[in-house]
């Protein structure tokens, strides 16, 4: 494991023999992987290669139909979405998913809430946790969404839905942060609120992310180390330099031969 | 006729209370790839909505291979041969990959060799022919909307920002369809964020801010003019490499 | 035939994966409950006379079911003003049946069908109307809003009913079954009636056709697809709005043909005779799985045979039947026999 | 001032049909009684109707509002049993009279009844003695009847009255289907497994609400096993269906054609006139109920309450079935019921029953099971 | 003003007419024994006040949950007959009606968790079709149950001294009206539902009540932000069923009877269905409006037909679909009609499309 000895310590999340099939189709084969607190992981892979559903069976929305997922050295294979998300797995995804009929704020709030305890919390009122809302302010910020607060989610352009999807994900403020493709569809100069926000969370070297993303530059940009899934298979995985130089990468994902690869910043 | 097919002259556009297109005025040339760029809520989307009647213009006017289109049904706005490739996809999910091109092949069943050319560029539509198409991946659905408007010959494609979330082989592949297109008359306006993408494909671009035009002018001179690009999509490449 | 284009298109280089498999099971339930039940209830005559009855009932509620199942899975509408539709199909029946009821009374069997064959193309052709009506007057606003289906239906359901009392007076109205079909032929000791085994065919009729155009044309596609993203149908250049309204009128008429039969099985009419079994059908398209045609066929015959087996072995248990038919069926299929949509 | 009667009835709902037929009695009988003035002792009636949609809650409102807001001096109701038994303590409240018609419950002149309530309708058990009348000789009987409180009272009924009457047929079984059943194979083939080879005749009575399951049973030909179907009478709309059963024998309440009075004459004859259709039994039940109010008032003089209870108990009133008295134990009153037999040769479409015998209500001895 | 707002849980109707109609509801129940006289109107107000709380519950499954359920009239149900049994089966005293309001309540939570485990886990549409059976179900056994139940006529049962119509609490009449058992009994009705109904408003407006709404709109994000979506939904499916089942209590309790078609009958349900929406689903004061206009409609839709139809006479069709007994007929126009101009409720209407934090 060629960028272990990089990284501090023990792992924080942890992948065993990871394997998902959908009736005769095995999405996610066997994937072993350990990733540490504050590094951040590009995983690269040919569209269905099982990325996403690597993310699904980590974050839990999918069941795993073999081996086994780790969190802090604590086996969570069997524990539900929900759960692992109070443990401390967060996720921004991919597809954008939010409450199309919510205000903008009260998405942010929810998940402000959720990361303090209090939605089993009935006889209080809602309103009067100044201090989340104080937060969820803070994180609509952070994303430049903060003037739109009050409109309806589903009143936003694809990129605001983009950029609400990472605020959400980190006013959760989870320990692992999973970003899979948050820039996609992303005009070119938000991209970079998206990048610096994740440029600053890592900057902490405190949390563990892992990030999927089509577009090279980014990945050059942010990654510390690369993992390339190819047909549900780990086939790759280490510093980003010598493996954006292995041949499978050249082929399956970029589909070019390694003189030409310079001018794909696509 | 005249060798521009699509004009929009002073669209506006209104969505509930928000006045969101306010007077877009584009020509875009017959057979060739013109570019709609532009910042997120520009208003990019809402304009190929309304050019398919899925919103309804509140003023100007749209015309269509010299038809007045601005007020007509969707469906007859699609079978004056225009193809549209929205923005979420919109695959049919409960349908298989084989049975969403289906009905995007409105004259009759399939075109198997164009089935052949298509599944060319996307191999992994072959491997999920029978596979529900909700279960794809997102790169996967992406390239089912785009064959899905492709699968049979049309006069102008519409596409909204197709190269989000593929992979960069399969964005060459794209980049050679659409070639492959443009050289069989079929004129594409194209949507999109990812400049070095278009910059090698488009002929016409067309910039968008605050639900106008602008900018319109040539692919080359705006690919050249690094100024204007900072200028007008607060680019800068070195940013991020 | 679209299908058999598309399978010699040429073999993917790449491993195509096969489509999932027929699900039979199902199919085997309706058999292998009949057989069980042989030795329970003893003596074979009366397990023919059950059975065939039970069949026969079966039909009947799958020909008032199918047009809900059919609006249900293809536009995904629930329309809880469909035993309206059962209704009015029986009392505008009455409008050939009560005067021709010379033709009605004749010992001919011809003439008895020739008046029924009238009295159901009538109905069929009102309640089809009176759906297309409904479609665009109710249903129209609240394309994607289940709840608010339930009720405007309810309403519309209240409405006709109370409509056919204005019209046709509060009172029972009498509908005597055709002489040629009345009364039951006897297989030895086995009383078969006469009216069930016309049901039976009038069902099997309705299967098929609906199973046909529906497996062998676009038309199902098409509709599923509407049902998930109109707008993307109609960009793809069909007009979903004509589809939708032809549907909904197609359902109703089966409702209307359901309510024929039913109205004649009765022999009497109230306004709320559709409205009344609306429960037991809503049970069976839930057994079937909604929007399942299939599914609501064998739905219907399982809860019919259930039912008089039931009432033979344990009365007591004819009351709940139904119910426990369903929670057994969710129990092993949580969505029903078969499941069409994933929504 | 006006003298306010209270008509309760089911008029919306599932007994709807019923309700209409009750209040066109009531009001002809009125109209008749008062030779078309509506004026009982120079006072002015005034009928106050009112729909309790078959609900005892309502029904209960309903009573209290009429005694409570609009004063009526005496009320009429209703439809429903259950309804009617809900509205008895009410009536008691109030301290009026109260003339239960047609609902049938035992329960209304048995444990439930005070001394406010007046009952004109028939009640269970003398339905149940005119269907045991019927049956004169021996042989097995066995009963087909809905499965909830109405029905099991039903069968009871019968059966003791055939202890009463002394029937020496025996009853060999007791069939409840559920109120639901729309198909009746299941209970037909028990009843016929049961019956086919005990002594003749071979009776099955059915006891039944709402539409009868007559031709369902009918058409599984029980008389190859030489069951004959002995079925209540029930309203015109039903038994129109039953041509095809001719000879089939029951007992009936009330048909227009069997009774020969001159009310019955104007009454039938009036009603032809005006709903180009005979009255059915509900219509007849309205009249009666008409008429005990205006006896009553006319007797009593007054509407005092205590003075009209004096004058109803064992008070003689006519009624298109003739003489009915309310007898002073339980103010039931008693009347006679018709066996009949369902025509062979039908001469129109109203003309569906002959008479077999009239029950006279001296053969019809109800037992008292209020409380007194 | 704080005081306010700790009551109405900070949920104000934010809008002037809104707020005055409520006002005007509010005093017109608190005072309607002295402002109106006679036995109808006082029923009238009691059934509004139940009907409020018993739409409010269902209001906060459907409008706030986004659960579709057909059982809720079964626990209306099982309140009415806890106490009407209870009652019924001795001499009436409060003893008693607490145990029976007890049983019942302990019966309600045990049914709800059980309907709730079994089926909140399936499809939304499904649990709808489940619960319209369960329902249908137990209105079959109430019915069949019939020595125990009273059966379909159900049972009149008289209540403790205090409440029974023959009590005065002063001999002299105040405004018109002798303060009776019955006023008593109206008393302790609209004082206990506008309690209940507080507690909902509360409820709506508490973090738990927040993530109800975001389950209502998109249950999977819900889950993956760390909520565990059926606990939610069981938990409010309780709440709901509990005070649904002190509505029926209350009912009971007000009409001295319990029988299947008052307390257990599908209208009661579509009833509610269409109050819910009258009113605004997803709005707890959509549930004051649409039952006052509802209950009203009900009450007096038929006086005024009367006239109508008697104005009318000489229109054939019309006059007979005017016929009081066609009331039926023009609730059913309502229904259709009010999701058509009110598709987001009268309170929704009025407080405009108004933008939520
Ligand atoms: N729920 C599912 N049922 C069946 N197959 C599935 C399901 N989800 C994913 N798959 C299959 O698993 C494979 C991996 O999908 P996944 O979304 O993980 O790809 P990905 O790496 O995220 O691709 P992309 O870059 O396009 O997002 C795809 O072939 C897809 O068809
Ligand atoms: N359904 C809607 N209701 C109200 N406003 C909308 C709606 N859809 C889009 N808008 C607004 O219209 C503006 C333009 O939206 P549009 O989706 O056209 O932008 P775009 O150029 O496509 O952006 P992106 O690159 O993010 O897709 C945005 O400000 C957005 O908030
Ligand atoms: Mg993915
Ligand atoms: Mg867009």
């Amino acid at each position: 494991m060629m960028a272990g000895e990089a990284m501090s310590a023990a792992p924080s999340l942890c992948t065993r023999e990871l394997s998902i099939r959908f009736g005769g189709h095995v999405a996610v084969n066997q994937v072993t992987a350990d990733f540490y607190p504050g590094t951040l992981t590009v995983i690269v892979g040919p569209n269905g290669a099982g990325k996403t559903t690597y993310f699904n069976l980590i974050s839990g929305q999918l069941p795993a139909s073999a081996g086994s997922v780790h969190l802090f050295g604590v086996d969570i294979t069997a524990k539900g979405a929900a759960e692992r998300t109070r443990r401390g797995i967060g996720r921004a995804f991919q597809l954008t998913n939010l409450f199309p009929n919510l205000s903008v704020m009260e998405n942010v709030r929810l998940a402000v809430q959720s990361r303090a305890g209090l939605g089993l919390n009935i006889f209080s009122l809602w309103s009067s946790h100044a201090s989340l809302l104080k937060r969820a302010e803070h994180y609509l910020d952070k994303v430049a969404l903060a003037d739109r607060r009050s409109d309806k989610v589903s009143a936003l352009s694809h990129g605001d839905k983009r950029k609400l999807e990472v605020a959400i994900l980190l006013a959760l403020e989870p320990e692992i942060m999973m970003f899979d493709e948050p820039t996609a569809g992303m005009s070119v100069d938000e991209v970079p609120v998206v990048l610096d926000l994740i440029h600053q969370v890592k900057a902490e070297r405190k949390k563990t992310i892992l990030l999927v993303e089509h577009k090279m530059d980014v990945v050059r940009s942010l990654a510390d180390r690369i993992i390339v899934l190819h047909n549900g298979a780990l086939v790759a995985d280490g510093e980003p330099v010598s493996v954006m130089a292995s041949a499978i990468v050249q082929e399956a994902y970029l589909g070019v031969a390694p003189e030409t690869r310079e001018e794909q910043h696509v | 006729m005249s060798d521009t097919i699509l004009t929009l002259a002073g669209v506006h556009t209104h969505i509930g209370e928000y006045h969101i297109l306010q007077g877009v005025d584009m020509q875009v040339p017959r057979g060739g790839l013109s570019v709609l760029l532009g910042r997120n809520g520009a208003g990019k989307t809402t304009t190929l909505r309304t050019i398919m009647g899925l919103w309804k213009a509140s003023k100007g006017k749209i015309h269509f291979d010299g038809r007045d289109i601005t007020a007509m049904a969707t469906p007859d706005i699609a079978q004056l041969g225009i193809a549209y490739v929205p923005e979420s996809m919109a695959i049919f999910s409960d349908l298989t990959v084989k049975e969403n091109l289906l009905l995007a092949a409105r004259n009759g069943p399939l075109d198997n060799s164009r089935v052949e050319w298509i599944c060319g560029f996307f191999p992994a539509l072959k491997k999920f022919w029978n596979y529900p198409a909700g279960n794809l991946s997102g790169g996967q659905k992406q390239m089912v909307a785009i064959a899905r408007a492709i699968v049979e010959p049309r006069k102008l494609i519409l596409v909204d920002e197709p190269t989000k979330g593929l992979a960069p082989a399969i964005i060459l592949s794209l980049m050679a369809a659409f070639n492959e297109l443009k050289a069989s008359d079929t004129t594409i306006l194209l949507v999109e964020q990812n400049f070095n993408f278009v910059r090698k494909l488009g002929d016409t671009v067309a910039v968008m801010d605050d639900g106008r035009v602008v900018h319109t002018g040539g692919m080359q001179a705006l690919a050249e003019d690094n100024d204007l690009q900072q200028h007008l999509l607060g680019l800068s490449l070195a940013a991020h490499q | 035939m679209t299908d058999t284009v598309l399978d010699n298109t040429a073999k993917p280089e790449v491993a195509s994966l096969p489509t999932a498999p027929r699900d039979i099971w199902p199919l085997i339930l309706v058999p292998a409950l009949a057989l069980l039940m042989l030795p329970l209830v003893g003596s074979f005559p009366t397990w023919i006379t059950l059975t065939v009855a039970g069949l026969a009932m079966g039909m009947m509620i799958f020909i008032m079911a199918s047009g809900l199942t059919l609006i249900f899975g293809l536009m995904d509408v629930l329309n809880f003003g469909h035993g309206a539709f059962v209704s009015v199909g029986a009392f505008v029946a009455t409008l050939v049946l009560l005067p021709m009821h010379g033709w009605m009374e004749a010992d001919s069997l011809l003439m008895n069908l020739a008046a029924l064959g009238l009295a159901i193309l009538l109905a069929m052709l009102a309640t089809g109307l009176l759906g297309w009506a409904f479609e665009r007057v109710i249903i129209m606003p609240v394309y994607g809003q289940h709840l608010k289906q339930i009720l405007i239906t309810m309403g519309g359901m209240i409405v006709a009913e109370q409509m056919i009392n204005v019209i046709w007076g509060a009172e029972q109205i009498p509908l005597p079954l055709p002489t040629s079909l009345r009364g039951s032929i006897l297989l030895g000791d086995a009383a078969i009636e006469k009216y069930r085994l016309i049901a039976v065919v009038v069902g099997l009729l309705v299967f098929i056709a609906m199973f046909l155009v529906l497996n062998r044309s676009k038309l199902g596609l098409l509709i599923r697809a509407g049902v998930e993203n109109g707008e993307m149908v109609e960009a793809l250049g069909y007009r979903i709005r004509r589809l939708f309204v032809l549907v909904f009128a197609a359902g109703s008429a089966l409702a209307g043909l359901g309510g024929v039969m039913w109205g004649l099985y009765k022999e009497s009419l109230t306004a709320a005779m559709g409205g009344d079994i609306m429960v037991m059908v809503f049970i069976v398209i839930i057994i079937g799985g909604l929007g399942s045609v299939g599914g609501c066929f064998i739905g219907a015959l399982l809860m019919a045979l259930v039912a008089n087996y039931a009432g033979f072995l344990v009365p007591k248990l004819a009351l709940v039947s139904n119910i426990l038919l369903m929670i057994a069926v969710l129990l092993w299929r949580p969505t029903g026999l078969y499941t069409v949509v994933r929504r | 001032q006006d003298l306010k009667i209270a008509l309760i009835a089911g008029k919306t709902g599932a007994l709807e049909a019923y309700a209409k037929e009750t209040e066109t009695g009531f009001m002809m009988g009125l109209e008749y009684l008062t030779g078309g003035k509506m004026e009982i002792n120079g006072r002015k009636v005034k009928v106050i109707v009112k729909d309790d949609q078959g609900k005892p809650d309502l029904g209960r409102t309903m009573l209290a509002e009429a005694f409570g807001d609009d004063k009526a001096d005496i009320a009429v109701g209703t439809t429903s049993s259950g309804s009617a038994v809900a509205m008895l303590p009410v009536a008691e409240e109030y301290k009026k009279v109260l003339i239960v018609e047609p609902a049938v419950a035992d329960a209304i002149t048995g444990e439930k009844w005070n001394r406010y309530i007046f009952r004109t309708s028939r009640n269970s058990t003398q339905d149940g003695l005119a269907g045991a009348s019927t049956i004169k000789a021996g042989g097995s009987i066995a009963f087909l009847a809905q499965d909830y409180a109405f029905g099991r009272d039903g069968v009871k009924a019968a059966k003791d009255a055939l202890g009463t009457v002394g029937a020496k047929a025996k009853v060999v079984h007791e069939e409840y289907a559920a109120q639901n059943t729309t198909d009746f194979t299941a209970a037909a083939q028990r009843i016929f497994d049961v019956l086919k080879d005990k002594p003749e005749p071979r009776i099955l009575q059915i006891i039944w609400s709402g539409a009868s399951p007559m031709n369902k049973l009918a058409d599984m030909k029980p008389e190859r096993f030489g069951i004959t179907l002995a079925p209540g009478g029930n309203i015109l709309p039903i038994m129109k269906n039953w041509k095809t059963y001719a000879g089939t024998q029951g007992a009936i309440y009330y048909y227009y054609d069997f009774p020969k009075n001159k009310i019955n004459d104007w009454f039938v004859a009036e009603h032809n006139k005006r709903y180009k259709a005979p009255p059915d039994f509900f219509t007849a039940g309205g009249f009666a109920a008409a008429s005990a109010v205006y006896t009553a008032i006319s007797k009593a003089k007054s509407t005092d309450t205590e003075k009209l209870i004096t004058a109803m108990e064992g008070m003689e009133f006519d009624t298109p079935k003739g003489k009915m008295n309310f007898r002073k134990e339980d103010h039931q009153a008693m009347q006679s019921m018709y066996h009949f037999k369902i025509k062979k040769d039908q001469k129109n479409e109203w003309d569906l029953l002959e008479l077999v015998r009239e029950i006279p209500a001296s053969d019809l001895p109800v037992p008292l099971k209020n409380k007194r | 003003m704080n005081a306010m707002k700790q009551i109405l849980s900070d949920d104000f109707p934010r809008n002037r007419w809104l707020g005055l109609i409520l006002v005007a509801i509010f005093f017109g129940l608190a005072f309607a024994p002295f402002i109106t006289s006679g036995a109808r109107p006082l029923n009238t107000a009691a059934t509004i006040c139940v009907y409020i709380v018993l739409v409010a519950s269902y209001d906060l499954l459907l409008g706030y949950t986004g659960i579709v359920s057909f059982a809720h009239t079964m626990f209306f149900g099982i309140g009415a007959y806890g106490i009407g049994l209870a009652l019924a089966s001795g001499t009436p005293s409060w003893g008693l009606a607490a145990v029976g309001m007890l049983a019942a309540l302990l019966v309600t939570l045990v049914l709800a968790l059980i309907v709730g485990l079994f089926a909140l886990r399936v499809r939304a549409i499904f649990y709808a079709m489940i619960t319209l059976a369960v329902a249908s179900s137990f209105a079959v056994l109430a019915s069949q149950l019939s020595d125990f139940t009273g059966g379909e006529d159900g049972k009149t049962f008289s209540v403790p001294a205090l409440l029974s119509p023959a009590y005065r609490l002063f001999e002299a009449e105040i405004f018109g009206r002798v303060v009776d058992g019955k006023v008593i009994t109206y008393y302790i009705v609209f004082i206990s539902c506008a309690l209940l109904f507080l507690f909902l408003l509360r409820v709506v407006n508490s973090p738990f009540g927040r993530v109800l709404q975001a389950i209502r709109e998109n249950d999977f994000r819900a889950e993956a932000l760390g909520y565990r979506t059926v606990y939610y939904r069981i938990l409010a499916n309780c709440i709901a069923a509990l005070v649904a089942a002190m509505a029926g209590a209350l009912m009971a309790l007000w009409l001295r009877y319990v029988g299947p078609k008052t307390m257990l009958s599908f209208e009661v349900m579509t009833d509610i269905l269409l109050i819910v929406v009258i009113g605004g689903m997803g709005t707890m004061y959509g549930a004051v409006v649409g039952a006052t206009l509802f209950i009203l409609a009900q009450n007096y839709l038929k006086s005024l037909m009367a006239v109508a139809s008697s104005s009318l006479a000489d229109v054939p069709l019309l006059a007979s679909a005017l016929h009081p007994d066609r009331w039926m007929l023009w609730l059913g126009v309502l229904f259709v009609v009010s999701i058509y101009f009110f598709p987001v409720g009268i309170v929704g209407k009025l407080r405009g499309s108004g933008k939520r934090d």
